[in-house]
């Protein structure tokens, strides 16, 4: 075994310091009625080599956004990593070290985070971050607790469904024990009507989560649902892109921000799109802010500053007396291990691109995307489905209504063509969310649409107006 | 060699104008962007980020790696954490391309390598805890913990007896995550006092017990290292009551192909993949926590769980969204995949017989450590340990007034990252440490020697060690009093 | 410029501290008329992204050994290399630190050399190593400059057939300006004739070279030919392929070793094989080892070991009056920068495999080409061209004298099948090298005999008889 | 945060029976070894390699790089080695499988992607040199500048003139690899005095030069940072009497886009890619070092370059064994085609305008730690440099007995690596620096501060230094007399 030291002269030396007869006598702590009196039924071991070849196998059975032009999006985002970003990431004193409990040992991860952090409240416009959650979804669910503990509103909780669903699924777990109720407000016109919003805030809903954009690529009308969740009293908790801040305004100003007493309470946003792959969906990057009057309903690890016994400013974890290993049954959350590694990669990559590289990353989304948007829209096949403005993803819908056959014909000519609605929205069956990154070119989006016009069927149709009058 | 100017925050390194990233120009006609999105929702100026070089970035990180221990540099024998080795070989797959630039909504037919892994995570998890169904979904071991939770929730709304199972036991010395979970999937928790040596206390649990138990959250081996005497019984009694047995599976380091939760009572566990399947740490994560439970519980599992079909042309994977009966979803997207697939790695290049070697090490690792520090540090639970011990600095506390922190702190001194100390709460000045089975002996006697050496020292050198780090002893009450909790100047 | 810092703050900062107008006035140490007057004629900058879409499609021209099975060597070969090699390979301390001049703050790179030439020496049983040289050729060639020094013959060096031809035409190269002759023994039999070496020996020639096994695959008989060149007077330059060392005898104890005066004099190898990539031919490793009675002309840096003002052991550059910053044109060899970050590489691979590992790496080349060499010249098609005994490689001649043809076919059907010989030796341009790492498995070799089975014109002409035979 | 347990050479570390590596079984029948190999060449056990597990060759090999300073995390500005930042992005272009795992002996279509960039690099390194030819193959500076002699040799002997031109000139503020590559190509070496200020001696040059002269090899920007101001002069007199004129292009990171070799009057130059393309030196190497010649000269290249050829279907690559004239061959393979790789992504990442930026801010930088050095350490060559300079420390010497290495060795302490010292010889106690484009001014500013404060700190101090690092000032002497080559232990 490649990963053990002891050699069979050393295993005799122990077991004769130990007072043994053998291993095997060691492990009769464990009854012998209980014990498997067979080997476990699994494949036999191999060596590196062997295992690179099955392993090699199996990923040939995979196409990956590095073979296939890519307009997946939905929460998980092919945006570009520096290699930067890979370079620090292996440094084995980050990625082999756990969680900073000895701080004299464990500066670099301490401030590692300190600094994500502050670049986390600077993204967000709030005072506090904590050092990470597990995802984005999570961190919505997560949201929502702190909400309902800080309002005492155990009522309900407003989720519209342009909302990624999956977090809305997630929160619907996280609250079910609790009997708290999950309102879903429709949005059929692809964003929230305030209006329909008000209608179900009443005192007894804790919060509203407003996704900006939202689960459809689109802007949201952010001050008027600002306004009117601080009206009822709840808890406005911001879903964010954090790409989409190059350009758009932090959750912490919207409807004026603090100097309004207003902007979101919470901010909550999935963080992979900040240099780390999309590896089929995990591990990512739970982000979590809010107001600086929250922090003790806060989840999660939290890195302060102080001075050390000489006086030398140093960091240390801090008001652990939120947390599960002090608190058991009644801390904040159970959160234990975070997301550490991709808290400092989404470090690595936003000290890379600074400002203007943040803000020129969504402005060629914004860019391309529009690009996409209207040469498709321009086809007979397809129309927007929504008419609001959007950032770097849209919903098409398609004419023909064979969304799975799309699909399907333009994985065989090369592309992911986007995420088709109808798995989440039956009334969008016939519509799919494309999503368009600073990676995608010219070239790659005209070829799609070429790609497209080839397929059986895209002409004629619907689109015999549309065909005139272009 | 320390270079304490690129160590500076990042905030202060920043310069306006500094630029380590060009894009590309726009390729597409551009539009003025305020004819594509209303002047309400645009920032006057992006988020006030850092300016830096690129240089000026890879030195700033890389001199901040080197301030931290951790396995690929020292013994790091950090109790119920199985700090063992993280293999290069698993980085290495998972960095494939094939493998890291999946997106999750892809469709499945472009999947099925990474989707036949998964399947055969969860028959090898299945195989290894004797529990039949299995979800990779939660995100880490408390995540996994909340989702059987979750799952033994749904399963009692099932049986329409939710309202009767109210309670959750959890023994005193469990790790603060079985309480908080259980207390967040909505549950009264419990708490069921232990023995000196860790043992679940029989009485106490006894009177405990009643119908409404939901769940018994059980460690096994148990947070002081040792295997659970009473488990048959306890999982008997919980049974008839019509509760549920959990196992807290952060200790499966002890026991892999040695006994299987399935097969001493258990109706669920967790895994802690970082721990027991070599996943590294990352300083705090990721880690994952898929679950395993029973047959009658398969029904609850979260959504989706990979499935095979027969097709003509073979065998083909496919994402299960479940029945009726599912919890749901307790994340977004599928799971912290590529932390599995380190897992996977590791049971690949083990096998069954090298599974079972690492448990015999490990605890061949632990109790060759434990004959030698009971000499000179009193281990309440006996002689005897699983995959790791708790000694005790009690004593030493009030012969001299020595703590456990301060032997923790100058361990560091001496090129040893600390064991976990204060916990479990049972064992006074608790001094928990777990070899692992990636270490030697020359580093056990090594590690053995310091440590003797060090409650010889003066207790003075002690309570202000470390001495040799660039730190010490950061002021935690200052910290909390008034915390500063980001960068506050420009 | 990513890689730059002064913004235009800075600029202007320094220069008024120089005291200077602009940064061209600090550029006018050239003269103007030197100047050139146009910017440079290449193409435009590319940012990461747009980069690595341009190098993506360069990748994407190539076929290599991860996607084709190859049956390549001939001096580089297709060894696995663990992810532990490339993780430690890839730490900033090492692969970004300059030559250890400043032993304080080198002690990483100065211990893991020394540590090489530890196991340089071992592995060749000389009692020195250089700390690399840049590869197999060139090293070849050091080593014939250092027997013209040693031996103070300038008449002439032996060089067989049989030994690498590009080694034999760097030799040539460097011994040219020096008047010194390069005679070329013929090895028709695939292997050294001892009489024949004979007839070119005399009290000119400064030393033999041999390469065992041979570029043929072929082992020497190390013994008699050592033992013919000690006879002479000359000395005897082993060319060596560190993985055969698993099973073979070490350079330094041919012919009875140190023991009975003989022995290798000199060792050098290409060291690519361990742990490093192939790269398209570099950058390698070149191996060097010797007596130690030709230190004092060795070329290249050599790592000691030596105590510190405090008495701490540590280590340092010795023997440096050797070298060329000292010693100028008198130096041993001009060698400055060698392949430092290649010895390390080699070093990490060494200690993951051990003695056994070694050995069992070597004892599965002899096994599975040798399988290889017996399915192929099963084949009608085919015979070995040589009855030597061999490695890891061996000669098969094509009655049929279609090589190119084979190759391009092989190609085409996921194979690259060999290397050519007639490139190298025109009266052996019906035959083809063919090389079988551990990495080659059953079914890729047999699927490779399936292969060429299917080609046009495969079977019969020649054939018959075998295949009644078998 | 040392761990010096871990860092004990491997063969103390090494025990018997360990293994990190295992190995599949063999596949294939297999034959008794005797079968296939005669006794006499088998060996009675394989060679004394240490015996180790997998973490523990972590361990050491990464603690043993924390003993290292590096660009990674220090300053280095070691003069005339160019101590650049190394983009992470060309690590990741070489480390791709499609260049990486490429064979040397690949038929040429099945590496039309390599084939083309390295006929890029010749056509982009022909342009910045002005001197249309290209060989990639040198593996390093010392070894292109060894090339491109014997590419003079072949001239001669190509005009029948080798047994006249014998003689290469050298100043003697040359790196010593050109003296001793004229030696190792058979020439005679003749040194040319330098003045002051670094500038070749004309008076003395004029003396040395005759129709012998084959190769007047000189570095330009020299090794003080000047540019030769007799550039021009050197270059006429060299050329009537039928001599060449040979560039140590070392020193390219000055002239980038602002002069060219060829353009003043260089027949032949070689590239530090790993200097001037931000290869990275790998504690040593490897390099490379592509030479640029004359079109007089192309036909006595080194074999093979690649070509370009026209087809039907676009263009195709391939390797161009050359002609008669061609030197023939200067290593096994192409060259060090890792490293080229690396400094084409660098010149494809700067382009025209970046690349003159380089050398703008190269010698910006170095102007202006010059203008803060020269206060207290006196710059014989004047108040102005190109890449780099050299201050003196005599006066120092004489005053306080303080050396070039004192200062040296005390920058450590301060977390700078070492200038070059004693280089050129033509300064006494020179002192080199090459601070490079990729440092920010802030360090400058702290890097002259620091060496200041140096210069004022009491002699002792100095004379002991370094302080801080893990061993100070090694016993060279005694290292020399009886050298210790190799671990003697078991
Ligand atoms: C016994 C025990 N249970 C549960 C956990 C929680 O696991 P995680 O940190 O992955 O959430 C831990 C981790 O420290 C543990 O030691
Ligand atoms: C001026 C000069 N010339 C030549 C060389 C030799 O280059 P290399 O080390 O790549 O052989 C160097 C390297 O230090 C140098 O500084």
């Amino acid at each position: 075994m490649p990963y053990l030291y002891n050699t069979p002269q050393d295993v005799q030396d122990m077991l004769a310091a130990i007072g043994a007869e053998s291993i095997d006598e060691l492990l009769d702590m464990v009854p012998d009625e209980l014990k498997l009196d067979r080997p476990l039924d699994l494949p036999a071991a191999q060596g590196e080599m062997e295992l690179e070849q099955t392993v090699g196998k199996l990923a040939a059975e995979n196409r990956h956004a590095g073979d296939t032009v890519s307009f997946l999006g939905g929460g998980s985002y092919d945006h570009f990593i520096p290699a930067v970003v890979d370079a620090i990431g292996s440094r084995g004193e980050f990625y082999t070290s756990y969680t900073p409990y000895q701080a004299e040992v464990a500066q670099g991860n301490l401030q590692a985070m300190f600094e994500y952090q502050t670049m986390v409240t600077r993204m967000t416009g709030l005072e506090v971050s904590n050092s990470s959650l597990y995802d984005g979804g999570s961190a919505a669910a997560e949201a929502v607790l702190m909400a309902i503990a800080t309002t005492r509103r155990k009522g309900r909780v407003v989720v519209p469904e342009s909302l990624h669903p999956e977090y809305r699924q997630t929160i619907a777990t996280y609250v079910e024990c609790l009997g708290v109720e999950v309102v879903t407000v429709p949005t059929p016109t692809g964003v929230v009507d305030p209006d329909e919003l008000r209608s179900v805030l009443d005192d007894q809903a804790a919060c509203v989560l407003l996704q900006h954009p939202n689960f459809f690529g689109a802007l949201e009308d952010t001050d008027t649902v600002t306004a009117a969740t601080h009206e009822a009293g709840a808890l406005l908790v911001a879903v964010f892109d954090p790409i989409s801040l190059g350009l758009l305004k932090r959750p912490g100003d919207w409807n004026g921000g603090a100097e309004n007493n207003s902007g979101a309470d919470i901010a909550v946003a999935e963080g992979q799109c900040l240099g780390s792959p999309m590896a089929y969906g995990g591990p990512y990057l739970g982000i979590m802010a809010c107001r600086e009057k929250l922090v003790r309903r806060m989840p999660g690890r939290i890195v302060g500053q102080t001075t050390d016994r000489r006086g030398t400013p140093c960091y240390t974890l801090t008001l652990q007396t939120r947390e599960q290993h002090i608190r058991r049954e009644k801390a904040t959350s159970n959160v234990c291990s975070n997301q550490g590694l991709f808290a400092l990669r989404a470090s690595v990559y936003l000290s890379l691109l600074g400002p203007e590289g943040l803000k020129e990353t969504a402005t060629l989304c914004l860019q391309k995307s529009r690009y996409l948007a209207e040469r498709l829209a321009d086809m007979d096949r397809f129309d927007l489905a929504f008419s609001a403005p959007t950032f770097k993803e849209f919903v098409i819908r398609d004419h023909q209504g064979k969304v799975d056959e799309l699909v399907k014909q333009s994985l065989a000519a090369g592309f992911f063509a986007g995420v088709p609605l109808g798995q989440f929205y039956p009334e969008l069956d016939d519509c799919l969310l494309v999503c368009v990154t600073e990676k995608r070119t010219k070239a790659e989006m005209d070829a799609f649409v070429d790609a497209i016009d080839r397929m059986a069927g895209s002409a004629g149709a619907t689109g015999s107006l549309k065909a005139t009058a272009t | 060699m320390k270079n304490t100017r690129d160590t500076k925050s990042l905030f202060e390194l920043s310069k306006p104008g500094r630029r380590a990233t060009r894009l590309p120009v726009c390729d597409v006609p551009e539009h003025e962007i305020t004819d594509l999105l209303p002047p309400s929702v645009l920032a006057e100026r992006p988020p006030a980020l850092p300016e830096l070089s690129e240089p000026q970035v890879v030195r700033h990180f890389v001199n901040l790696s080197t301030q931290n221990m951790s396995v690929d540099t020292h013994f790091y024998p950090l109790g119920s954490c199985t700090m063992k080795h993280n293999p290069k070989r698993n980085e290495r797959t998972a960095a494939m391309p094939e493998f890291a630039h999946l997106h999750p909504y892809q469709p499945e037919e472009s999947l099925q390598g990474m989707l036949r892994v998964l399947y055969e995570m969860q028959e090898f998890l299945s195989e290894i805890s004797g529990l039949p169904a299995c979800s990779l979904q939660p995100a880490a071991g408390a995540h996994g913990e909340l989702t059987a939770l979750w799952v033994a929730a749904a399963y009692f709304r099932d049986q329409n007896s939710i309202d009767q199972h109210r309670k959750v036991l959890v023994p005193d010395s469990a790790h603060g995550t079985n309480p908080a979970s259980a207390a967040m999937a909505g549950f009264q928790v419990v708490t069921v006092k232990t023995l000196q040596n860790g043992a679940v206390d029989m009485e106490d649990f006894r009177s405990k017990l009643d119908d409404q138990i939901a769940v018994f959250m059980i460690t096994n081996p148990n947070t002081v290292g040792i295997f659970e005497p009473s488990m048959r019984e306890i999982a008997d009694e919980v049974h008839a009551l019509g509760g549920l047995i959990y196992l807290d599976g952060a200790n499966m380091n002890a026991i892999l192909g040695v006994t299987r939760a399935g097969d001493f009572g258990a109706d669920m566990q967790h895994y802690n993949p970082h721990k027991t399947f070599s996943g590294p740490h990352g300083g705090g994560g990721p880690g994952a926590g898929p679950i395993c439970v029973a047959e009658h519980l398969r029904p609850c599992l979260p959504a989706p769980v990979v499935s095979k079909r027969e097709t003509p042309g073979g065998e083909e994977f496919y994402l299960d969204f479940g029945g009726e009966k599912s919890l749901g979803r307790v994340r977004s997207f599928f799971g912290n995949v590529g932390v599995l697939l380190r897992a996977w790695s590791y049971i690949r290049t083990h096998g069954p017989d090298g599974l079972r070697k690492v448990s015999e090490h490990a605890v061949l690792n632990a109790n060759y450590l434990l004959s030698r520090v009971k000499h000179f540090l009193p281990v309440p639970q006996g002689d005897r340990c699983m995959h790791e011990f708790v000694a005790t600095v009690a004593p030493l506390k009030s012969e001299k007034g020595v703590t456990a922190m301060d032997l923790a702190k100058r361990l560091l001194d001496y090129g040893f990252h600390a064991p976990t100390v204060y916990f479990p709460m049972t064992v006074k000045e608790a001094f928990m440490i777990e070899p692992t089975e990636t270490e030697s002996k020359e580093t056990l006697d090594a590690f053995a020697e310091v440590l003797f050496r060090i409650t010889e020292e003066d207790p003075e050198l002690l309570h202000e060690a470390p001495h040799s780090t660039a730190i010490s002893r950061p002021d935690e009450v200052a910290a909390a009093r008034k915390p500063v909790m980001c960068y506050c100047g420009p």
